[in-house]
């Protein structure tokens, strides 16, 4: 077996007294898709916010290519090509979509100025591609509907060649089309071999999408498992009530006999 | 994506016209309701508001606030506030007037040609290091700035007093003096080159903006519409020049320079001003400012930040040092605004600066600053200076009661800012 | 030309000013010469646009009431390039070409100094100071300093605390009052007061503990404060006749756009200030207006009988 | 659900003991660095700073900022500010100075008995106008309150300076000037009476939510802890009145008082101010203002506006109109925080109030009052007014200079603030 | 067939220049629920904002019960008995879940004071019912997950006695479980004769929950159809190209000859 690109071990976060993550470990491999699941308010969202350096775990490690990443900032996670799709939105409400594309990396002239034709450009290349209805690119963002910023959002995370892309719900807000195209998207970026966590609520979505899932419940792991090992009403099981099926590999939240804790 | 759909041939109509220049509607709003108040006050003064002699007066008045309206706006669009700029400017004052009647003469010599620019040298750093420090204090400690500003208008007011043992501190070295304004201006000849100089860069600088729009396929402008601003900008900036130029010196002032010299003044000759030092540096810094707030990282940060400020954080922008930035340039045009008042005055005075953190704000905002952040240009700020500081003089001259003046000072800010949000709402932008 | 007199205030929001106002005005019209003015506001920069605009207008003569004596300068200069004279209005003015007419703002310190020590010759005295950021708070502690100088090195009296009186608040005065009378358990003899505000929230500071009656000095003639001499709450407010002041000002400012010379004005002497500047001045006389002397500011039409006896009976003269 | 959770039968250990007795450890913070800065001045003055009479004045000087103060909270709060509130309180004293010596005297005479009444009345009544018409601006028209109330900090310190003429008006009427402080106090009885119904009323409130808890199922705190949370304010209520009874009536002033009366002082008689009607005044707002914040409808919707206004309109809360009566609620506050100041000094001047909205915020804001919105408590307001009060009065009496007292507060404001970030940071609150 | 309970009549209203909802008729009855479609930036969100208040309509006329009724804001809206989940969860972040819940319309004592203990206990038992895992009852709603501040949203809206019922994405965030218990309130619900607008972008839900469906496109109506006279396919092709397939009732935007106007 490789490497695995990411690996989370062991980690932990609480917020005033609430065990928002709990000693949870997963790994992600180059050119795989594992879906987070879990009820709502988990810890998925806590959890890959670590990895994309928006919280700082209280302790555990997180590797990259095997060796230890000290991730304590959005820009440390750029750094190693973490590119995340937060659940809100994270646009800057006042900028056109080509100034949120480029938001942090913007393309330069010679001179060190900003260059805004070439972002421009460049970003009608890439909208055309995830949503060529997108036609609103002199607006600022703020101007735009759900749906739509939610495509400029993929786009920013995909432009930069990513090797580890985070999405949180990515599709919840799009519509049918803008959906289906994102699952194509997903794909794609996942043959050209990169890793993408993927936390969505559709179980539907996930097996289409996923190889691996991890499930948590109430900040702990339940379990991981291949999408091909498990059926739909397995995963249920383990979001519902934690229960690990014979397939997956338990975790330290798999449901024991003090089971039904709130 | 062709030109034809804003360049089409048809003649323009008026509405076209305005449009296809494609100029801010704000912009051109604002300067419309200036010229309607200079020309209101022209009137009531029988034509002695809009003489070279008052605009050359009015230029180097709005000097020293507008220099920090300028900083202003950048920290009101990361959603901060500066309450502090007042009480920070007499503080570098005050260090800038000890620096160089105690400090310098006595280890280089009085006088010393050295001592103007070192003096500003410490001036800028000492404020720098100020706005560094509350900047600091807001972006890495979390304090907001209201507080921390608020707190710093007590101490920087205070710390001058201490500075200058609470002395008017002074006369101020001679070439120091220069930058306050009438005692140092270009003379006619050099304002008329320099003045060639910005028209020429001007236009130089539309056509290679256009160039560049065409290479990428973007619409353009027409090209009658371009030749038209062109004409237009060359005309304002010719104009400033020769109004400047057309206030002379008078006579006495002549004839004094002339006997420092040994010589005798010619009879009936006449020399104009020119454009005053000050005003060419807070020229210099609107322009660095504007290229700062369009066309660098450092500028999309600071509008992004105040777009969204977890969005920007998040985009890896790291809003906390920015924070540090845009304090610390603060803090430095507050030490060049604080030259430039000081050297006015040729003292250092306690008083000095005093409430203009209430200007200085008000400038901004009149000029199109948002308070909830994201939004705000540089020569609106400047223009929002000037406005600012022509209804003050303006109501002077007329002998408006001073208790009168400060109620209409506050009644225009009010409706200005809501006449900014009507438009905005109208606009949708 | 016609006489145009431009007249620059420093900060017109205090009592006295309409007063100086309506006397130069009344001078003004009597020559037949314009009135304009503007006011500063404490502030030192804007009073230097103000002359700039005031210049600008046509005036052919300034009055200037100076916010800083030194900061002034270029002002001077701007009138003097323009062949303006200048007449400095009560405020020193740093500059041989201004005419200096003035109530000299040490020997109004030395005025209220002296008023409290023959009253209260020995004791322990308190020194409730003007706004750190006014020059004029120094000069009139300067001017009490010396008066007083004499009775400490014989150690008759004691300064047992000052506090500057931030933005000349009477309430500041109050609390800072308050706190020295907790601090030194009342033991205080005589307070000198820098002005009639400051002076009030003294006082009203010392009623609260019933010493209301012990010497405090103030300036101003302000009405209130008068009503206190009246009461006998306070024992001095060095009055510098406004409108004599605003008279004489008018005249030698009309006289001097008409070409007369400095040195020509009625009255006028040569004055060397302490920094060493030879000035052409003319010095008013303030007058010290104590129970004594009561009657002088009703003769004079400064205040009315009413108003200066409201709420004393079997006072002094005139409210007997 | 069980109360057994929270108060179970051991013996209380030190740590249990706080935490079952659920104070707002904020509130203690507040009370403790209070308490230190009381101490280190009192050890400066040679024990003169904790005296019934320093007590005393330290109350009265803080009433008319506190009870702007209160007001402030919902303003910010409602993720507003209030910058006119020093010229706001100027105005109305002069509308109640004007009216008590020169309108009403002329119309139902001198001396009458209702005039101070009615001039209290009048300048409530302007306040609130005003105040309402700023929060219109506000509310209804979308102006930021920064903008609207610095506007109004120009045009009302002016607009006082017209209503008086620019003069001192006083003396005023000597019934109004009771609620200025030291001439007007309770004396010893009632001022026990006071005391003991106070301890009563807040017995029995806790008697009725314990109650009220228990009916509901919820958790309540065990009932020794009650008992000690019950003591203790007792203690506090009645110590405070003992400390304002303790400090006796100057003789020199008794004797006067006497006189006054045509009789003579029995020798060794003494007599103990007891507690000041300003004081009584601030404590009747405190509780209504803390009354309105916790439990009615209007409170509930300012925090609710302060956590998020688009999700408070989206509710059904009128926030507009809300933000008028916010505003016109701090107009009325100020008029009375100007009562008391004009009573204070016996009469109404130019320049009564400069300055006050930097202490009034810096008040609420060092009470805890997040300038973020959404969050503040009247109690921290009060005692943040009481914190800075001590401070500038205990420098006087250490004889600090003034600009160096000016430091100190500055850097206090700041400190203040940075210590309440960090708990919140903590505690997750 | 009787009187509807809404009725909106040919709705348009543009923002500086972008015509977000275009004439456009809609109208629901009472135990019905109707679901509204359309690609991201369509107009939904905004077409029922018109409905809550939150928006006035440039033209065009709403009727409730057949009575033209007048709704400027989200206080007429209530009046009508109109509740809405939006979109943009509408909570006071700083406040507690029941103090959120009774937003507006706080229970109060007989001396007009609210009354939090009673607020409590009645949020305790509708939590129990719509998420028996809620228990942070004295916590801020900042302090809970994107799942469980929309369980206080929905709580709010059915709780008190809505006749109409409007729903943005109400499930987008939520989990499987957590979805299921939507679904089953709003059968409930619909049997209690509410009419209920339901946005959602997922067609298995919509088909599962809703009468009627109504799809946008472009701000404009493509068309309306029972969700037993169309297909799945019917119904993307609705959405994806404005196509009206047989059993529909066209709108002014269903596809003519300029049909792919973007
Ligand atoms: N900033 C915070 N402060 C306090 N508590 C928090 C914070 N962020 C998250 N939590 C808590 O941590 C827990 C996990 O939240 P998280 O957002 O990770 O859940 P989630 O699995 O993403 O849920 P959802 O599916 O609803 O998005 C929740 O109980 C939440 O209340
Ligand atoms: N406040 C606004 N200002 C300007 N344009 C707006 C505003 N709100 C919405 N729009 C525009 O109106 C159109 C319709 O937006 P709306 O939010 O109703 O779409 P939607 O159908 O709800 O999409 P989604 O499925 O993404 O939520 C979009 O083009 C959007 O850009
Ligand atoms: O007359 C006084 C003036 O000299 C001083 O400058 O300011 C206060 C006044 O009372
Ligand atoms: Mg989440
Ligand atoms: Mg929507």
């Amino acid at each position: 077996m490789t490497t695995p690109l990411v690996e989370m071990k062991d980690i932990c976060i609480s917020f005033g007294g609430v065990h928002a993550v709990d000693h949870v470990s997963v790994d992600l491999f180059p050119g795989e898709v594992v879906g987070l699941l879990g009820h709502n308010g988990a810890g998925k969202s806590t959890l890959i916010k670590i990895l994309s350096g928006a919280y700082r775990q209280d302790s555990g490690e997180i590797l990259i290519d095997g060796k230890p990443a000290t991730i304590h900032s959005p820009r440390d996670a750029r750094s190693y090509n973490i590119e995340t799709i937060y659940q809100t939105l994270a646009l800057a409400d006042n900028l056109d979509a080509a100034s949120n594309l480029f938001l942090g990396r913007e393309l330069t002239t010679p001179l060190g100025f900003v260059d805004d034709d070439r972002m421009e450009a460049e970003t009608r290349k890439i909208m055309g591609r995830l949503n060529p209805n997108f036609k609103k690119f002199h607006a600022p963002v703020k101007a735009l509907s759900g749906g739509q910023r939610q495509s400029v959002a993929i786009a920013r995370a995909v432009y930069f060649n990513a090797r580890i892309l985070i999405m949180d719900e990515p599709t919840a807000a799009l519509g049918v089309h803008e959906t289906q195209m994102v699952a194509e998207l997903i794909e794609e970026l996942k043959k050209q071999g990169l890793g993408i966590f993927l936390i969505s609520h559709d179980i539907h979505d996930v097996f289409k999408l996923c190889d691996r899932i991890a499930v948590m419940k109430n900040g702990q792991l339940v379990g991981t498992a291949k999408t091909t090992d498990v059926t739909d009403d397995d995963v249920l099981g383990m979001i519902i009530l934690g229960k690990c099926p014979p397939g997956a590999t338990p975790g330290p939240g798999a449901l024991t006999d003090d089971a039904l804790a709130g | 994506m062709s030109d034809d759909a804003l360049s089409g041939s048809k003649a323009p109509t008026a509405r076209n016209f305005f449009s296809a220049l494609q100029l801010d509607t704000r912009l051109l709003g604002m300067i419309g309701a200036f010229v309607v108040l200079c020309l209101v006050f022209n009137v009531f003064t029988d034509g002695r508001f809009l003489t070279p002699r008052n605009i050359f007066n009015l230029t180097i008045q709005t000097v020293s606030v507008a220099i920090m309206a300028t900083g202003m706006v950048f920290i009101i669009v990361t959603r901060h506030i500066d309450l502090s700029v007042g009480s920070l400017l007499a503080t570098v004052a005050a260090v800038m007037a000890v620096v160089q009647t105690q400090i310098l003469p006595s280890m280089i010599g009085l006088g010393h040609p050295a001592i103007w620019i070192l003096a500003i040298l410490a001036g800028v750093i000492v404020g720098v290091v100020i706005g560094a420090f509350q900047g600091w204090m807001v972006g890495y400690l979390g304090i907001p700035a209201f507080i921390v500003t608020l707190g710093g208008l007590l101490v920087w007011r205070n710390v001058a007093w201490f500075i200058t043992d609470g002395q008017t501190i002074g006369p101020l070295d001679e070439t120091f003096g220069k930058i306050g304004g009438i005692d140092g201006t270009l003379g006619t000849t050099a304002s008329w080159i320099v003045g060639l100089l910005a028209t020429a860069a001007v236009i130089a600088l539309q056509f290679v903006s256009r160039r560049r729009k065409q290479s990428h396929g973007f619409p353009i402008k027409p090209f009658w519409a371009e030749l038209t601003l062109a004409g237009l900008m060359s005309a304002a900036i010719l104009g400033f020049v020769a109004v400047l130029n057309a206030y002379e010196i008078p006579t006495n002032k002549l004839a004094r320079i002339f006997e420092a010299r040994g010589e005798t003044m010619p009879d009936g000759y006449t020399l104009g001003y020119g454009i005053p030092y000050s005003v060419l540096l807070l020229i210099a810094i609107a322009v660095v400012m504007t290229v700062v707030a369009q066309r660098t990282r450092l500028g999309r940060y600071i509008f992004a930040t105040g777009g969204n400020p977890d969005a920007a954080e998040l985009s890896g922008i790291n809003t906390r040092f920015l924070t540090v930035k845009v304090f610390a340039l603060m803090g430095g045009l507050c030490a060049l605004a604080g030259a430039v008042a000081a050297a006015r005055l040729g003292f250092s005075t306690n008083d000095i600066g005093t409430l203009d953190e209430l200007r200085v704000i008000a400038a901004a905002v009149i000029g199109g600053t948002a308070l909830a952040g994201g939004v705000g240009t540089i020569y609106g700020a400047i223009l929002g200076a000037l406005i600012m500081q022509s209804l003050q003089s303006g109501m002077a001259m007329v002998g408006v009661d001073a208790p009168l003046q400060n109620i209409v000072v506050g009644i225009v800010l009010v409706v200005a800012v809501f006449i900014d949000i009507i438009y905005r709402k109208r606009t949708g932008a | 030309a016609d006489v145009v007199v431009g007249v620059s205030w420093s900060n017109f929001q205090e009592e006295r000013w309409k007063t100086d106002e309506a006397a130069i005005k009344g001078a003004l019209e009597a020559a037949g010469a314009k009135y304009i003015s503007a006011d500063a506001q404490s502030s030192s920069a804007k009073q230097l646009s103000d002359i700039e605009a005031l210049i600008a207008q046509g005036a052919t003569a300034l009055i200037i009431l100076a916010q800083d004596s030194q900061a002034i300068g270029p002002a001077i200069q701007a009138a003097a390039d323009e062949g303006i004279p200048v007449v400095g209005y009560d405020r020193l003015i740093e500059d041989p070409r201004a005419f200096y007419l003035t109530f000299d703002n040490v020997e109004v310190g030395r005025m209220q100094a002296a008023a409290v020590l023959a009253a209260k010759p020995e004791g322990n005295y308190v020194m409730i100071k003007g706004s750190p950021t006014d020059p004029n708070a120094d000069f009139l502690r300067g001017g009490q300093q010396e008066v007083l100088q004499p009775a400490i090195d014989a150690g008759k009296v004691k300064i047992v605390a000052e506090a500057y009186t931030d933005g000349w608040l009477p309430a500041n005065a109050q609390r800072n009052m308050e706190q020295i009378l907790t601090a030194n358990d009342n033991k205080v003899d005589a307070v000198v007061a820098s002005n009639d505000g400051t002076a009030g929230g003294a006082v009203a500071a010392l009623a609260a503990q019933g010493m209301e009656g012990i010497p405090v000095s103030g300036q101003d003639g302000d009405h209130a404060a008068l009503n206190r001499v009246a009461k006998g709450t306070q024992t001095v407010s060095v009055w510098k006749d406004a409108r004599e002041l605003g008279k004489t000002a008018g005249e030698i400012a009309v006289a001097l756009a008409g070409g007369a010379k400095l040195a020509d004005v009625d009255g006028a002497g040569s004055w060397t200030s302490p920094s060493g500047t030879e000035l052409t001045a003319r010095f008013l006389k303030p007058i010290p207006v104590t129970k004594d002397n009561l009657s002088v500011v009703v003769d004079a039409g400064w205040i009315t009988k009413d108003a200066l006896c409201q709420g004393v009976s079997n006072g002094p003269a005139p409210c007997n």
